[in-house]
């Protein structure tokens, strides 16, 4: 039975020899080597250094192409004329499913023709030296990000390419992004990613690990959000990593989305052990975009605004060009200039605003029950308490595709545009807390004349993307 | 007794907003609701169709190529002896300016209805109890009672 | 001696029939006839109607082109694609300067050539029916913008036109406007302006008067910019208008913007008499923008969230284009969505930020002072006082380039970047809150380590167009 | 006794900003200021030279046109018989991609020095002070009884 507990160096050995078996490049990962390339590197390539020290909120855009050349040429783009602090390194969709020979054939024709065949960087396929060749070209950390439920062989080929940041979890990388994988299978596989993070943390070289906040990025209620990323830093505390930095993404009331990063980095500090350094990072609107890039500006910029109040460690900013898919390089540059923009003119400003306190008082409440409950549900162990709370519906997730979680519980917004849990189903959770979303959904209920509905919940999953906040009826709304 | 609706996305369309709120729209309306999730191949849709012995099958597609996903559907219903009600909704077409072209469409493919995606859950509803010869006041005592 | 005494009607008329009499177009104003024209209007045109019965921010952009053709199809573009809810008409420079020879010539020249060679709507060239014309073929209140020190005629014509509402006023359209215009001079001629808008308002058609509030749109005080806005509410209303909106231009600190346009409208209705309906317009930021449309999107949007808390009845927009001057029709409708899109997602949220009303008490303070002095300038006499306070220097605007003011007064941002005054030259002010100010200023100075100097204006003065809001030494800046 | 410059933007540019701020500077470093603010011409300038003896004629300039603003202005101060030092500074050319080019440009007009957007006021000053022989001391001295 799967537990939290951490792999044995053997059993670490094993399973590493054999998952760089897979695939052909995995032959050229040697980890004594790696701890001293990483060494050898600037301290300002150093991620968990450079992020836990800054003085500001960092940006980093999302970005990935199948070619070295032209993944070099868009992140320098990114870092010289964005003026990004961090950047990533999108992987693309074959290797997420771990399909490497058809990312092979793509990487080919990339290679071939010029075209991006391929939706991101196939780390393994491009291997341990072309890692380290775009390591050694950008001037900034930069972080693996991707979402891949069995992210072994890739873990072990950018950890040794140099790579110090790596995104995603059993839970965040499984629930909203696949229907059939089982949860305790990919708990399994993260433990190895978490473990081998763990190893090199051991010899120094600190491999930063980033939980995917925003989840199926669709009106997912902060305490949700905040419980799975505590059980993430959990897991990879348990293996040996120290760097954890946890993820949110905006849900777009300034109000809710403060008090949910406050609650974010004060329950981090306090679940995750004394050892691990945790840092917070904020996920501009993961929601549907308006299709107009003015628009779309302004979406972007009240996530730079909410970040400037929050101040989380880190953004991952969006384009103005989200609603239409990968944006181009220079969309991508902009979201991260208005951001930036935004951020350095409201940062020195004093904006405190009332009710942040209560509500992350609140948020924190529901984060504990949740926590409470998987850990009854596991008896004291969090891998089997999150296995089974997810299995009883204690702890679920809105709009998840995955059959691992009920998907049953319902968000919709209050009169002010907090998102409250509209349909509890088997949620774990106190009912006077209950009782208090109830309240603030009724009285949204009582201003829109009619009932509490899953209608309400149809139009907020719109709303943003129609140019609102609350998907109010549209009769009561435009004049 | 109450009816069996199933209910799913087809293809490799993973949005699953949709199909969560249809599948609260129409339990609240009183029927049973099979959900089969995202990326629902036809042969689940069938199976569970028989399994379930539904009145009907509903499918959504947002992805825009819900032509191609429902080729052949209507054969391997009736392969798998599924007799139901056939209706299918969503951006169904990529660009869609013309709505009613899409309709023929997915009519010619055996559908009994065709929704665009701003159809309200309602209105699939009330278009079931039509088809399915549901009484209002039947379906209202169901929801009072769910 | 000047005065602030209603023009009595006989000599109302002499004047209207002299300065009607300047250009040939003033033969077609028809005082009766335009009474019943206005009243022919339907309710969605009468502006002032429109304006005070909103239940949001109304946003209005800039814009003004020569030909009477262009000017409709950019109107409604900017009504339609930007969604406007109020349009504006610009007016060129040559009639700006009562040049109306050179503005017939320019707009012969565009009418032959179609090119846009004068910087705006030659409305006395127009005369009443082209007025009309525009003001049928748009479904929108329109007012009418400029920056003329004499606008008689324009007002004339304007009115007759069919517009409901004129910007500008005697002290807002010179001091920051030209060098050379006297004060006297300017009251005088606005007192007519503001005349004639109360005869239409004597006759049931209330026409808008808008002072221009942010006077030199450089780090201007929020109680200088609002008692000018109160002293030209006051003589309009003595003239018998009954519509007035009070304008403030955006400083870019939030808690200080909300702050002053809630002064400026409880000071406003206050000052002014209880016949006079007052609403308020917010610029957004008047100053230097980046030179960069993704930051200047950043600069507008952080316009739409103070819009979006503070709540005045209108916001003019900028456009991502400002920093090269007269902006696309796209950009210019790029902006309203912006802002749309802002202040949508932001209104419903309740953001009450701490230390607003301090901040609000503390301009009303100061504003009163301004008043006082202006007052006893005058002998209780707002015309006198207002023309002696700007001569003694009791009364001033940083950065004047006219004559008329000592443009001694110099502003600096604090520590938290709200506008305080750096130099106090003969600004009539109790020294209580000069002591504030002082305080405020030395914190920043501590902060930065460097004394109080006009370094730090000229540092503030570029600083948004740098990308931040404090314009803090460079050494002490990046990272 | 102070020393006194006349300060003034050139031709028809209504940018008061530098002006102001170099007012200021000016003042604070001891030497009597007259400011005649935004569009001055060459005469207002040449004038206000004579009329206050001026050590130093100080010219900004910030809408691009200042080459055309200045032409024969040396010829108009030696029509009034000034005899001042003469700077001038701010955006001096549209597009001014070689400040050299530039600072050549306007000493060939007469001017004794050139200086671009950037430039601190205190290097006016340190400048000024060094053309008029003023030691620092005297200077400061001055800076402190203002």
């Amino acid at each position: 039975m799967i537990r939290d507990e951490r792999i044995p160096a053997d059993e670490l050995r094993r399973i590493d020899d054999e998952i760089r078996s897979n695939w052909p490049t995995g032959d050229a990962v040697d980890f004594d080597e790696a701890i001293d390339y990483h060494e050898s590197l600037p301290a300002h390539k150093q991620f968990a250094d450079v992020l836990e020290n800054a003085d500001k909120p960092l940006l980093q855009p999302r970005a990935g192409v199948p070619r070295l050349d032209d993944q070099i040429e868009l992140l320098e783009y990114l870092h010289e004329s964005g003026q990004a602090d961090l950047l990533p390194t999108t992987i693309d969709s074959y290797t997420r499913d771990n399909e490497y020979g058809k990312a092979q054939e793509g990487l080919e024709k990339a290679r071939e023709t010029g075209e991006d065949t391929l939706n991101g960087f196939p780390a393994v396929n491009h291997g341990v030296e072309d890692c380290r060749n775009l390591i050694e070209a950008i001037d900034a950390p930069i972080e693996v990000r991707h979402g891949t439920p069995d992210a072994r062989l890739l873990a072990a080929i950018t950890f040794a390419g140099g790579f110090q940041s790596f995104e995603g979890g059993p839970i965040s990388y499984n629930i909203p992004y696949t229907k059939r994988h089982g949860l305790e299978e990919t708990i399994e596989k993260w433990q190895f990613v978490d473990r081998l993070a763990g190893a090199y943390t051991e010899r120094g070289v600190r491999i930063n690990r980033e939980p995917f906040g925003p989840l199926t990025g669709t009106l997912v209620p902060p305490s949700i959000a905040i419980a799975i990323m505590i059980v993430e830093g959990q897991l990879a505390a348990t293996q040996g990593v120290r760097s954890i930095t946890l993820g949110y993404g905006q849900v777009g009331n300034v109000v809710q989305d403060v008090a949910a990063l406050n609650a974010l980095q004060k329950l981090g500090d306090e679940y995750l052990p004394d050892e691990v350094v945790v840092t917070t990072v904020f996920h501009e609107w993961m929601g549907g975009f308006p299709p107009d890039e003015a628009r779309a500006n302004g979406v972007i910029s009240l996530g730079g605004m909410t970040a400037a109040i929050a101040q989380p460690d880190k953004v991952i900013t969006k384009s103005p060009q989200e609603f239409q898919g990968v944006p181009t390089k220079e969309a991508n540059a902009s979201g991260l200039r208005t951001t930036r923009q935004v951020i350095d003119m409201a940062i020195e400003q004093e904006i405190d605003i009332d009710g942040i306190a209560e509500e992350q008082d609140l948020i924190e409440r529901e984060t504990r029950c949740l926590m409470d409950t998987i850990f009854e549900h596991g008896d004291g162990d969090v891998v089997q308490g999150t296995i089974k709370a997810f299995d009883s519906g204690a702890l679920d997730v809105p709009f998840a595709p995955s059959d691992s979680a009920r998907g049953a519980v319902l968000p919709a917004r209050d009169d002010d545009g907090r998102v409250r849990i509209f349909e509890w189903a088997d949620l774990a959770m106190d009912d006077d807390i209950k009782e208090i979303h109830k309240a603030r959904l009724s009285r949204r209920a009582d201003t829109e004349g009619r009932d509490q509905s899953f209608r309400m919940v149809a139009d907020d999953v719109d709303a943003i993307s129609d140019g609102k906040l609350i998907g109010r009826p549209q009769n009561a709304g435009d004049v | 007794m109450s009816q069996t609706v199933v209910l799913g996305v087809i293809g490799s369309d993973a949005h699953v907003v949709g199909i969560t709120i249809l599948e609260q729209a129409f339990s609240a309306a009183g029927f049973d609701v099979i959900n089969l999730g995202v990326q629902t191949s036809q042969e689940e849709f069938a199976e569970a169709a028989v399994a379930h012995d539904a009145e009907a099958v509903l499918v959504s597609s947002l992805y825009g190529h819900a032509e191609q996903d429902c080729q052949g559907f209507h054969d391997v219903l009736d392969a798998e002896g599924v007799d139901a009600l056939t209706y299918i909704g969503g951006n169904l077409a990529v660009g869609q300016d013309d709505f009613e072209q899409t309709r023929e469409t997915f009519e010619d493919l055996g559908f009994d209805r065709v929704f665009n995606s701003e159809t309200d859950p309602e209105e699939a509803i009330a278009a079931l109890r039509q088809d399915l010869q549901i009484t209002t006041t039947e379906a209202e005592r169901a929801t009072i009672s769910s």
